[in-house]
């Protein structure tokens, strides 16, 4: 049975990102980054790039993007979203992986 | 509404995730979700009173106040307060729902909320 | 409820240098009178369960989890990347692929990263 | 004796989500009333001196080192490294190759990494 | 005999900073060498009272009295405890030569020892 | 004039490892890990083996490592010190880099 499964990164360890993408396929995965773990967002960033190319939903907080200034090195496929819709975020899913 | 659960590890001022779980707790809470917070390690002095208020720094005894008083529930790990010898500094419970508490106490957090976030 | 929730301890961190591997077999303890927690061991936290690491802190933990047939399991792909083989480990462990180890993690409800 | 030192303030972490390079920069301008110090960004400390960054933390510390004439040098490499250019980069910095940077930590008799 | 001058920046019991600062400077110390140590950041809170002992954790507070009893010279970043609410809950000068300071502090620290270490 | 540098390495940033490394080679290099960075020293470690290869002198805190359980893992060449020959070690070379 599908799930819709949240990958919560807040910290500076790409291997929660290496696990999302090994995630089984019939789950609906998201990958949301938090704090430091938003320059993983950085379009040289090979893990969250292929992430991207293998379709996965990646998003990130936007008022942590913006605080580093990093807006326009990431990729336009990346979802900024403000702490309000986290929230939603989180119990939208059906379950959280942190990281 | 749901009930969130809040971990995370880090004291404050050297590292964002204070700042991050209060945010994120406040807006829970102005959601209409109960929130249901577990300071373990050196999160524990992220609670501690007499913190001074400096410009363009977040402060995070204020956040934590804030968020007790829209009714956010904190547990604070016991011997991580006492091995740092912070125990007699914390906010009291005039300010909220704030205990000491043991590590047992999370595992009743995760139990009675719908989900678990850690704050690394 | 509680039965259905899988709570996964998840260890990433060596186990000295910082008090997190400690701090999460600790928790994984306080966690296993409620629940049925499995502690799963990724990249340096797989040298907290070699044979000759320091496990003063920790040993206790270890075999309280042991004691109730609580598992803990070890990233075969951490281990190969240190060179570590299945010799160098103590017997409270078991060594998964780490294909099995994902699944563990991706099929966890709660996971608390250490 | 005091002039002969030569202090490097090395930053090597990003300027939002830890205090460091903020702390940091704080510690040069402490530092430069006895001393000359350089300032070294490397690694994801680059961000810090990004145009867009927020650098409300930092920004009076940054002042004050281009007011005493005390550089602040970012390691191409590391640019390099995260796709960021000089066009991305504020005025108080100079950009210095990867080797003229490790020659500048070499020649250090003091090093304070944040 | 020489003089080492000693900088951190981490609390106690998340990291082994705090331990490895006073086991080098322990040694130095009965080597004959002079010490004088600077606590930035967290490291402030290397030094806080009541410590609570805990068997097989090797106590922070009594491994800074040591040294301070050895004769180090401990510097506290004034500002870094305000902002944390520990000013009043430190190592007084009884136990030996331990003082609120500042960032120039370590400026004197830098010019008056012959090597800096720090420990990350 | 050739120097005596000691890395002192106690953080776990690899950076100072592959810095040692790039040191003009006039100087007489000593990398010295400490605390977590004594985990570099594992063979299979790239970045400490290639240093061993230049014929850098590698050492490693011998109670760090001791506690870790990693000796048979290491290179036989990384030498293994105690806190006291530390303290000789900073003194005995003319400038120290901190990582």
């Amino acid at each position: 049975m599908a799930r819709k499964v949240l990958y919560f990164i807040s910290s500076e360890d790409i291997t929660g990102v290496e696990i999302a993408m090994e995630h089984n396929v019939e789950d609906e995965v998201t990958i949301l980054l938090l704090q430091n773990a938003v320059y993983f967002a950085n379009k040289f960033n090979k893990s969250v790039s292929q992430a991207i190319n293998q379709n996965k939903t990646v998003i990130a907080c936007g008022e942590h993007v913006k605080k580093r200034g990093i807006t326009k090195f990431i990729s336009e496929k990346i979802k900024l979203i403000t702490t309000d819709e986290v929230v939603d975020l989180i119990f939208e899913n059906d379950s959280i992986i942190n990281f | 509404m749901s009930k969130l659960g809040i971990l995370f590890f880090d004291g404050p001022y050297q590292k964002q995730a204070c700042e991050t779980v209060c945010k994120i707790a406040s807006a829970a809470l102005d959601k209409g979700h109960s929130v249901r917070i577990f300071c373990y390690m050196d999160a524990v002095n992220a609670v501690l009173e007499k913190q001074k208020k400096i410009d363009g720094i977040f402060n995070i005894e204020e956040g934590f106040r804030e968020i007790l008083s829209k009714g956010a529930t904190i547990r604070l790990c016991n011997i991580c307060l006492l091995v740092r010898g912070t125990m007699k500094n914390c906010i009291t419970k005039e300010a909220g729902d704030i205990k000491k508490a043991g590590t047992p106490d999370l595992a009743r957090i995760i139990e009675e909320t719908d989900r678990l976030i850690t704050i690394c | 409820m509680s039965e259905e929730k899988k709570v996964v301890i998840l260890l990433r961190q060596p186990p000295h240098g910082t008090l997190y591997p400690v701090e999460g077999l600790r928790m994984a303890v306080a966690v296993s009178a409620d629940f049925d927690p499995i502690t799963v061991a990724i990249n340096d936290a797989v040298y907290t369960f070699t044979k000759d690491v320091d496990k003063t802190m920790y040993s206790t933990h270890m075999d309280f989890l042991k004691g109730i047939d609580l598992d803990i399991f070890v990233d075969k792909k951490a281990l190969d990347e240190r060179g570590l083989t299945k010799e160098d480990m103590v017997d409270q462990v078991e060594i998964k692929d780490h294909r099995d180890i994902v699944n563990m993690i991706a099929e966890s409800s709660v996971t608390i990263p250490f």
